[in-house]
């Protein structure tokens, strides 16, 4: 059902837990679904230097937690808001349809977060460039 | 991982096929493989071991010979009985009464005649996933042509009234369906002494082989048929019968109901000390289902803080095979319509996990397990944004 | 008796499963049998086969994987593909054209349809079977909601002008079903290149094991479901898959359709040593079914004065298993419907003998029914007053 | 399907043939049901002295031929106007229900020839007591 990639990250998830005073908190999902991640992000001179997570949810929602974690570290600001959910599964060579939303929550996660960052700027938020894309996906629970 | 122990506690999906069943049905794919409606020699035996098959289950069940269909498993049994009566008393009344815990091959089944303009109650039921007598008869009006409840539950374990929904149902002259699926060798069957009318089984629930199960039919029931064809099983389910499949069932049948307390006294001991040991190893967890009228070998428990399919995901690589009433791990975007009906919060549903033990488990498995949970169940704790918030707030 | 030499020739009836298929599906029953629904590593072997033997459904018949279902037979699959395209399309119509030789598992579901408020038109065939391509047409009306003529005839073997019956149906946007249980193994088959829009198969048909089967649906096509309940194949047939039928069918087809052409030039040398002998050696015969368009292995002859289930009795006693349209071997009280559609006279049709050869058949086989043959069909013909009559008249 | 004392009457029938100068025939059944019997008796002193048949039909029509021809050998008349279609049935050890209409064709056989010998004697043909009996069996014809 998985790929090996998934399952290399639900079974050693990456930066699992919180970061001390971040930057930045990204809270998505809802516990009603299945599904809920908080992202932390440590934000220095516009480069996302630690990114950490807490998830509740299935095999491909720590999985994406853990990629996506993995992939902004690193990255500049636009860089991070710029990470797809689509790059998150190609990351993980791929989740299957019905678990696309989890990477979607991912996405969600870093833009909150990114956003919280901004705001505590005292910086206008960025705006979603494809808001809905997620209401798409197969397998969203729709709450 | 080839060479890896592998502890198989999730029997109300599948069981394996037993030895002695096996080899009953070996015979019966490249030798005596005649078709039982030809008439030559080879062909005649084909004939036999369906009738004898056929009698193995009707002992089983405390019915008749005559009254027992062979099909394809549960689900076309559960379609065949609540469409075959409905469709063939359209012109009595157009009410079926079922419950909401039912299993999808009724509901979903309920749900298609509904758009065909049949009229379906569901019934609830209370927060151990037992049906109220009661409440039946308050559901029943002049148009009520059906009545469906399972024995069993799948998902909880929960064992239902039958006899005295049974006999509700016989004192208003509504045909009573029972989908028995998860309850052949677990609980002792008597159709007469129960009033069931119809009742579905599943070869592959009782060590029996997949795509092979048979409906029981009381005598004279008005049911139209869903498969036709051929005069196959006196013309009311046409098709080829399923010859090593039905030898197989009628095995299967035979030696799960040769010793059913026995059976029980053995997975029930089982399980009282695969549950204890996790409530005692493990905080936070419910119980689903009733606490004792439950199917022997079911555990139903929910772990507040995670989710399911992670949980199962783990239990996999430790070679354990189990399942959730998580959406999350069916694709399904609902998690388990039984947990919902016990009133189970939606957070808490996604968090269960259903073991179900077997003829094959052992103390050594149920200790294998005790030994590993607890461990996984930390680990996603500590990794869930939930149980931070309970243990911070 | 026991060590009598069996000649089985009745492959239209059923066959024997395959060695190599019986092997293919050994591990299924009880090492990985998994529910391929779970989600735990034998449980996705057991997907992973499923889908595999999907694969290899689809190949033999030019589709895609996803547009096959699996089913517990022939029969299933008629009266799914039947029902559903009905059911699905009444708003469009109600009209449904199929022809008077069908297997029963065709008409008896049409028959039900007419009670259920559906029109039915049942085109007629010539003397040896055919249908015509002009009657089809003709027949089709702007309520017309589905076509379904079976690809080859089980009784008399005559096989019918699908792609150019399909095209007319795909001209007139009429969904074109077409029962091939009896072609599969000896007709090429390509569902694209013939128009066909629904395909039954049946496994044991083409030494599979018996009640597994399946559906192609072309992707697309609105179908109700037949089966209600999980969301097995793709949430359109629900029930447990039979996973060890299922890897069965897999291998069956696979090994069926590998080479043909090769078969069917065996087979036929076979059928017409055979065919030629009984009309060299016995006179007053009728070759029921098509000169050249029948299936390879298919004899269908009737043998005036004699009636056929004395006749299929005796070639028992010698070990022959064979099969007659006569209705005193089948308990119906009609002689086969598909002579009486070919215009035979009801009385011949009784004296019918099918003789259906397969992949074990050998010279030594069609010599030692050409030599007790003539013997038996002279001995019934002594006894019959019919005989006596014409002989004496 | 058949019991052994119906396989044995089929594979080995007793009685085939015609009687030359018969006292009475009977001819029953019709070829589109797929059963024809031609049952000859002669009678002397109102004993069935010998009996014999032509069938075409299915091994039990061929079986209670056999049968009913034994069974009335010897019988005097009335004894064998009385033979009844379940005695030849439960003479062959019984037949399946789809084909006890082939022991009512055979009581039919039997009462035809008799009332053939008894026209030609110059009486009354008896009158069957139950004429209607073989409506009621399962896999009747109906022609
Ligand atoms: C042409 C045809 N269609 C349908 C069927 C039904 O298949 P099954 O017996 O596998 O249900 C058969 C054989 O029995 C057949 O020959
Ligand atoms: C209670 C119940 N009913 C029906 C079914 C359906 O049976 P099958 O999968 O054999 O069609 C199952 C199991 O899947 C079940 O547990």
């Amino acid at each position: 059902m998985y790929s090996d990639k998934v399952m290399d990250h639900f079974k050693n998830p990456r930066n699992v837990g919180e970061i001390e005073n971040p930057s930045g908190v990204g809270e998505v999902g809802n516990p009603v679904c299945g599904d809920i991640m908080n992202i932390y992000l440590k934000i220095e001179n516009n480069i996302v230097t630690d990114a950490k997570f807490r998830t509740f949810g299935c095999g491909a929602a720590i999985a994406s937690s853990s990629m996506a974690t993995e992939l902004v570290k690193g990255k500049t600001l636009e860089e991070a808001w710029d990470l797809s959910n689509k790059a998150v599964a190609e990351a993980l060579d791929g989740l299957p349809p019905v678990k696309m939303h989890c990477s979607v929550l991912a996405e969600e996660g870093i833009h909150k977060a990114i956003n919280d960052y901004r705001k505590k700027q005292g910086l206008e938020p960025w705006v979603e460039k494809n808001p809905h894309a997620h209401e798409h996906v197969e397998g969203t629970c729709g709450l | 991982m080839a060479d890896k122990r592998i502890i198989y506690m999730d029997h109300s999906a599948t069981t394996c096929v037993r030895k002695e069943v096996l080899e009953a049905m070996a015979p019966y794919h490249a030798e005596r493989f005649g078709n039982p409606s030809s008439i030559y020699s080879i062909a005649r035996e084909s004939k036999k071991a369906v009738e004898a098959a056929r009698g193995q289950v009707a002992k089983a069940l405390g019915a008749d010979p005559d009254e027992i269909y062979f099909t394809s498993g549960g689900s076309e049994s559960d379609n065949w009985a609540i469409k075959g009566v409905a469709l063939a008393n359209r012109q009595k009344g157009n009410h079926i009464i079922t419950t909401k815990i039912e299993h999808h091959a009724v509901l979903h089944t309920c749900q298609y005649l509904e758009k065909e303009g049949f009229r379906v109650t569901y019934l609830p039921v209370d927060r151990y996933g037992l049906v109220s007598p009661a409440d039946l008869e308050k559901a029943i009006t002049d148009t009520t042509i059906l009545i469906s409840v399972m024995y069993a539950n799948n998902e909880i374990g929960t064992i239902e009234p039958i006899a005295e929904l049974g006999a509700i149902a016989k004192k208003h002259k509504v045909p009573f369906h029972t989908d028995a699926v998860q309850a052949i060798g677990n609980i002792p069957i008597d159709v007469k002494a129960q009033d069931i009318d119809l009742l579905s089984l599943s070869a592959h629930k009782f060590y029996g082989p997949k795509g092979v199960g048979a409906l029981y039919i009381r005598k004279g029931l008005k049911v139209h048929n869903l498969i036709h064809g051929g005069g196959q099983e006196r013309r009311r389910r046409a098709g080829t019968e399923n010859l090593a499949g039905i030898v197989g069932l009628g095995k299967a049948i035979e030696l799960a109901t040769a010793d059913i307390e026995g059976h029980n006294q053995t997975i029930r001991a089982l399980r009282d000390r695969l549950l204890k040991g996790i409530q005692a190893r493990i905080s936070d967890t419910h119980l689903n289902g009733h606490p004792e009228k439950r199917l022997p070998g079911n555990i139903n428990i929910s772990f507040e803080f995670i989710e399911g399919e992670s949980l199962l995901l783990w239990l996999d690589d430790e070679g354990i095979c189990a399942s959730t009433g998580s959406a999350c791990s069916s694709g399904s975007l609902e998690p388990s319509h039984v947990l919902m009906a016990t009133g189970l919060p939606v957070e808490i549903s996604h968090g269960s996990l259903r073991l179900t033990l077997g003829d094959a488990n052992t103390v050594a498995d149920v200790d294998f397990v005790l030994g590993v949970l607890p461990g996984i169940v930390a680990k996603l704790r500590e990794m869930s944004p939930l149980y931070k918030g309970k243990k911070g707030g």
